[in-house]
């Protein structure tokens, strides 16, 4: 296979939100567009949602776009940029109508329209009630988008490159270039050559040790994108979904609550009556999350080692559980033992979405400083971006229609900028970073090991980045991070082989993760407040006199540095964040 | 060996007993077609071949995979046509073994002697 | 590593030429239907009414002159044959890999099938033993 | 072993079994191309916890014995379907079963069919090429309405099962007539055209029976049910591949 590619359009990541590229910039008869993919494009995690995409049909009861850009906004504690949510709750609507024309098979209403139904955060008229928004596929609704859109492009006969890892961005005078990628069938380095490059990489929940992500979600674009001068925005919001099975993460759908589960301590106490005395066990993820941790760090959680708490069904009908909750009711029962029918199930906060990510504009072009200075022909779209659409805290449903909205929107942009541009000259070292990197970890002593490492970072970041944190706990953080940085120059790898060399490839993911770990951790620190996701038990309020600002967080050397953007402020003033 | 369950062997089974069958269709006619020959012909000679005791035993054999195979057949039209056929194609499966034994046993009560006791 | 036989389905309908599947796919479960009444009706027959053991030339000649078995054994040769070669046919392209060999294995099945039911059809119909017991017989005595 | 090594092996706990460990022998039969001309057996001792998924137990050999040791997987909860393996003599999802299921033995060996390339990865091209050749995708050329197709629930469910397919090839490659004739298309690509094929809104059933009319189409199932049984996803494959060919004995009837 030659090793040199060029192409109108690349697009990183085959999720939803990079198929959702792909398809939109194939439309345009002017462009070749290819996929590079870390994983078959089926493998992605997008294929692991649940619940639904948002989205104001109003197809149960009567809905409207503003309510449902209300609803994000005042879930993202006012971070949001309401400009992006005020466009992106009208284009989700006829997103979500292309992809039913693209066959998504969702569920019906007995008048054979889209089903939808309640999530937790979506209201009508600006908080009086809960609305029916979230449109589903029973309960696959992340399958059925993943699947519908990989369908799609083989319709449209897309060029994959599957198992090619990215390695590299090649950005020269303020322009995208293309990208460098790892092809891991025979370890050969090849060059994407391309008028735009779009990134769609996903999230980066594995640097935490209890994830609802995949293993492959290793932030691996965030980290290129900042070793090549971009900063990343907000990292420091990130979302703990507070269902995940003991010790696995496995996420158990917001829906088992809505059903009537109770989560109960040790003590059998059904502690959220504490916590949030009017909607319990129904408040916002980052609510019940905290709650737990605290229940858990003040000695009430069960087990052995009293680290978990209680998701209670039992005393909810058991055919209602077979028949509404059929996947989590496996999913206890296969890696637990556990039968939620008859049994409490062990749950702890699980790490979940990245609301914040590489920064885009609107029109998905990713931006290099607070000025929105934009880099040429390059764009981002989904888990991987930061159109701030989410703000301090993702509302379930959203991130669905993040992908769909943004995907096509930067599909489309990418596409057109190609149709009107030349190549750019690529610069005759582009692979030289690759190289380098893969060479020292191949011949790298050994005296650590990958997966100790990697351990060790993710339990770190468990205990002190995840969801409390303090002045103390993360400047800890930092010194672990630090150890965790000096002792990665050990690594090495024992299989000397080329094809499929699957344990080199961790080891690039390891720095991969540890730069998304150190965003997070520095971003933080230095936000002395809580807002959302972020919880700063030493900076208990909101501050929106000096804190209503986004993060851009900077590589600077072997150190960080920090900037701010202004929010884009609209219609809606902050307010507390009450339920 | 995969580990497959009643299908796998269902399928094996039928494979087996109908390659065996159609082998000794061929021959079958093959020898019968010798009555062309005449009454002096070759026909007496090769039915004395018949009575080779690994032939025999293969006779029995080949009766047996005829039972079975007649009745799994009729378990594969069932499947095809009917949807409760495909869903209790197990217990169809030990119909077919189990009536397959039902008639497999008189019929060899009676071939049996027959064939063995012919020497 | 190229290997030889078609690995994915789009190679496959590349190198086959014929969409007669579904007729014989049908084919094998009527003549399947027919055969339970034709093969039992055989063995009953030959086998339980009449000891096999005793079976010899004047037994299958005087069978073979009566005009209903011969109708009713012509059925019988058709489909077994039919069904039979037909389901050896699966068994050869399911194991012999290489398309080569595979083509030469059904050749050969197809040549020696069509020469036993040549063979078959003969012994059926071509002569009456009447006949032939007494040709035989003549030449017999002629020497 | 001494205790904080026992807390690394293990990613899944059963809170009632957080103590137990057991000892298990893991055989697994690995190839590598750039050394082996051909695949070996290789065994493990080790010790691990009844509730381990069996991708747990690999990624302790992986992670702590031999690094070289090539495997698929990411979501590590049986729904992206990367980890399709023959495990203990049955195609499974490695992330979905567990070692008490399995007992103190584990055999592992890659799917059976498709070309070894490195331990138990499989070359998966030739298997999406059999799915890409039943045209898996939604046929209808005419101009959509402004909001959705219309779909009542009962056409909705007609094809509710074979939409759960998650292309993991556990069917295919469990199955008896695949693995002696690559070029049967396979359950998995039937069952994803029955997925289209019984959709109300779809129109191109013609061109998809024509595909499966061919020579190595749908015929050549010999209902094992191998697929049925392995299908980490529940789908009843076989009953599918027995609607599909009725809807092509009966079409346009
Ligand atoms: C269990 C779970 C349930 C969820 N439920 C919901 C829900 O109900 N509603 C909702 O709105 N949201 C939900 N979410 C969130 C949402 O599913 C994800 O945020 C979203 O799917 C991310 O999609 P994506 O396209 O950005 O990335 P992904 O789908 O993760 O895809 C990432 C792609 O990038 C590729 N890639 C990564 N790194 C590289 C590299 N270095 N080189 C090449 N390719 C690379 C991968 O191969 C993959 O194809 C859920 C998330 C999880 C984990
Ligand atoms: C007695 C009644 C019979 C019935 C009901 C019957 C039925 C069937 C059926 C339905 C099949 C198709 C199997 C499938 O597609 O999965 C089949 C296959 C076959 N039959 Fe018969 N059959 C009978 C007799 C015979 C006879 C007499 C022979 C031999 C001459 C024979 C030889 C075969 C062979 C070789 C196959 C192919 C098996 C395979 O490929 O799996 N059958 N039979
Ligand atoms: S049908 Fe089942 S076993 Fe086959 S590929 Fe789909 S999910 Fe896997
Ligand atoms: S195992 Fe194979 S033979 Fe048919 S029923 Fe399944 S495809
Ligand atoms: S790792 Fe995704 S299915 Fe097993």
């Amino acid at each position: 296979m030659k090793r040199a590619h060029r192409f109108d359009v690349v697009v990183i990541g085959a999720g939803g939100a990079g198929l959702m590229a792909a398809r939109y910039a194939a439309q345009n008869p002017n462009v070749s567009v290819a996929v590079i993919t870390k994983l078959y494009p089926t493998r992605s995690h997008t294929g692991a949602a649940q619940g639904g995409v948002g989205a104001a049909l109003g197809n149960v009861t009567e809905d409207r776009a503003e309510w449902h850009a209300f609803d994000t906004i005042k879930g993202g504690d006012y971070l949001t940029d309401q400009d992006v949510a005020e466009l992106f709750s009208h284009e989700v609507i006829e997103a979500v109508y292309e992809l039913e024309h693209m066959g998504l098979p969702f569920s019906r209403t007995p008048d054979g329209r889209i089903a939808q139904r309640k999530f937790g955060g979506h209201t009508r008229e600006f908080g009086k009630s809960a609305v029916e928004r979230a449109c589903y596929a029973a309960d696959r609704t992340g399958h059925m988008i993943l699947q519908t859109l990989y369908q799609q492009s083989i319709k449209d006969d897309v060029a994959f490159f599957n198992e090619f890892y990215v390695l590299d961005l090649i950005i020269e005078g303020g322009e995208c270039r293309g990208a460098v990628a790892f092809e891991l069938a025979t370890g050969e380095l090849h060059t994407f050559h391309a008028k735009s490059t779009i990134i769609a990489t996903g999230g980066n929940g594995r640097m935490f040790k209890v994830t609802s992500n995949a293993h492959a979600l290793t932030g691996d674009l965030m980290s290129i994108a900042y070793r090549r001068g971009i900063p990343i925005e907000d990292p420091e919001f990130y979302q703990f979904h507070p269902t995940g099975l003991y010790k696995l993460g496995v996420l158990l759908t917001e829906g088992a609550r809505g059903e009537g589960g109770i989560l109960r301590n040790a003590d059998g106490e059904r502690f959220m009556e504490r916590y949030a005395p009017s909607i319990k066990d129904l408040a916002p993820r980052d609510m019940v999350s905290r709650a737990m941790y605290l229940e858990i760090r003040e000695g009430r959680g069960a087990g052995p080692e009293k680290d978990y708490i209680y998701l209670d069904l039992t005393h909810i009908d058991a055919a209602i559980i077979e028949e509404r909750l059929p996947d989590i009711t496996e999913f206890a029962r296969i890696y637990l033992g556990v039968d939620p029918v008859t049994e409490m199930v062990p749950i702890q906060p699980t790490a979940h979405y990245a609301m914040g990510g590489i920064p885009t504009t609107i029109d998905t072009n990713v931006i290099s400083d607070g000025r929105n200075t934009i880099v040429g022909g390059l764009y981002a779209a989904g888990e991987v971006a930061c159109a701030s659409l989410h703000g301090a805290n993702r509302l379930g449903t959203n991130s669905l229609g993040d992908l769909i909205v943004f995907g096509r929107r930067a599909g489309i942009r990418a596409a057109a900028h190609a149709a009107g541009a030349e190549y750019g000259p690529l610069p005759s070292d582009n692979q030289d970073a690759s190289r380098e990197l893969l060479e020292r970890l191949r011949a790298g002593p050994r005296t650590e090991r990958v997966a100790h490492l990697r351990r060790e970072l993710q339990d770190s970041m468990q205990d002190n980045a995840s969801v409390f944190r303090t002045q103390e706990l993360l400047e800890k953080q930092v010194g672990i991070l630090a150890d965790i940085k000096a002792r990665m120059l050990h690594i090495g790898c024992e299989d000397p082989g080329q094809q499929y060399n699957t344990e080199l490839m961790e080891a690039v993911e390891l720095g991969f993760l540890y730069d998304n770990a150190e965003q997070l951790v520095f971003a933080a620190l230095n936000r002395t407040e809580s807002r959302g996701a972020h919880s700063r038990e030493d900076h208990r309020e909101r501050d929106d006199t000096d804190w209503l600002k986004h993060t851009l967080i900077y590589k600077d050397g072997d150190g960080v540095r920090i900037d701010y953007k202004p929010v884009t402020m609209g219609k809606y003033e902050p307010k507390p964040r009450i339920y | 060996m995969y580990r497959g369950r009643e299908g796998q062997w269902a399928f094996l089974l039928h494979r087996v007993s109908g390659v065996a069958i159609a082998l000794f269709l061929l021959l079958h006619v093959l020898d019968i077609s010798l009555v062309m020959f005449g009454p002096d012909g070759p026909f007496d000679a090769f039915l004395a071949f018949y009575h080779n005791w690994p032939f025999r035993i293969g006779l029995l054999m080949v009766i047996a995979g005829v039972v079975y195979h007649a009745l799994n057949g009729l378990r594969i039209i069932l499947m095809d046509f009917t949807t409760w056929g495909v869903r209790y194609q197990r217990q169809l499966w030990y119909g077919v073994l189990g009536l397959t034994t039902a008639i497999g046993v008189p019929v060899l009560w009676i071939v049996v002697p027959q064939i063995v006791g012919g020497i | 590593m190229a290997s030889p036989r078609p690995r994915t389905y789009a190679e496959a309908r590349e190198v086959s030429s014929s969409n007669s599947e579904l007729g014989w796919w049908v084919f094998m479960r009527i003549s399947g239907l027919l055969l339970v009444f034709l093969v039992f009706g055989h063995l009953w027959t030959n086998n339980i009414v009449i000891d096999p053991a005793t079976i010899d030339y004047d037994y299958v000649a005087s069978r073979l002159a009566q005009p209903g078995v011969r109708i009713y054994d012509t059925f019988l040769l058709f489909f077994a044959m039919l069904h039979g070669v037909n389901g050896l046919r699966y068994s050869i392209e399911d194991y012999t890999k290489r398309p080569g060999r595979r083509f030469w294995y059904k050749i050969l099945l197809y040549t020696v099938s069509a020469i036993i039911f040549v063979l078959g059809t003969m012994t059926l119909w071509a002569f009456t033993y009447q006949e032939m017991g007494d040709a035989v017989r003549a030449i017999g005595a002629t020497q | 072993m001494e205790p904080n090594e026992a807390q690394e092996s293990i990613e899944a706990t059963e809170p009632n079994e957080l103590i137990e460990t057991v000892d298990i022998v893991v055989k697994i039969k690995r190839f590598d191309p750039d050394a082996d001309s051909r695949s070996y057996w290789a065994e493990y001792t080790l010790t691990a916890r009844p509730s381990d998924r069996v991708l747990d137990v690999m990624h302790h050999i992986k992670w702590e014995v031999d690094g070289s040791l090539a495997f698929r997987r990411s979501c590590a909860h049986g729904i992206c379907g990367s980890d399709a393996m023959l495990i203990n003599g049955v195609n499974r999802l490695a992330c979905k079963v567990l070692v008490k299921d399995l007992g103190s033995k584990i055999v592992i060996e890659p799917i059976r069919g498709l070309e070894v390339k490195k331990d138990l990865i499989v070359d998966m091209d030739s298997f999406f090429e059999s799915y890409k050749a039943v045209l898996p995708y939604m046929i209808n050329d005419e101009a959509p309405p402004a909001a959705e197709r219309l779909q009542s629930p009962e056409e909705r469910a007609r094809f509710d099962e074979t939409t759960k397919c998650i292309l993991c090839a556990a069917c295919t490659t469990s199955c008896p007539v695949f693995w002696t004739n690559g070029s049967y298309i396979g359950p998995a690509a039937i069952v994803n055209a029955h997925r289209f094929i019984f959709d109300s809104r779809d129109k191109g059933t013609a061109q998809r029976l024509d595909v499966m009319n061919a020579g190595n189409g749908l015929w050549r199932c010999r209902t094992a049910y191998n697929c049925t049984e392995a299908c980490p996803r529940d789908i009843p494959v076989t009953r599918a591949i027995e609607e599909v060919r009725r809807a092509m004995l009966f079409r346009g009837a």
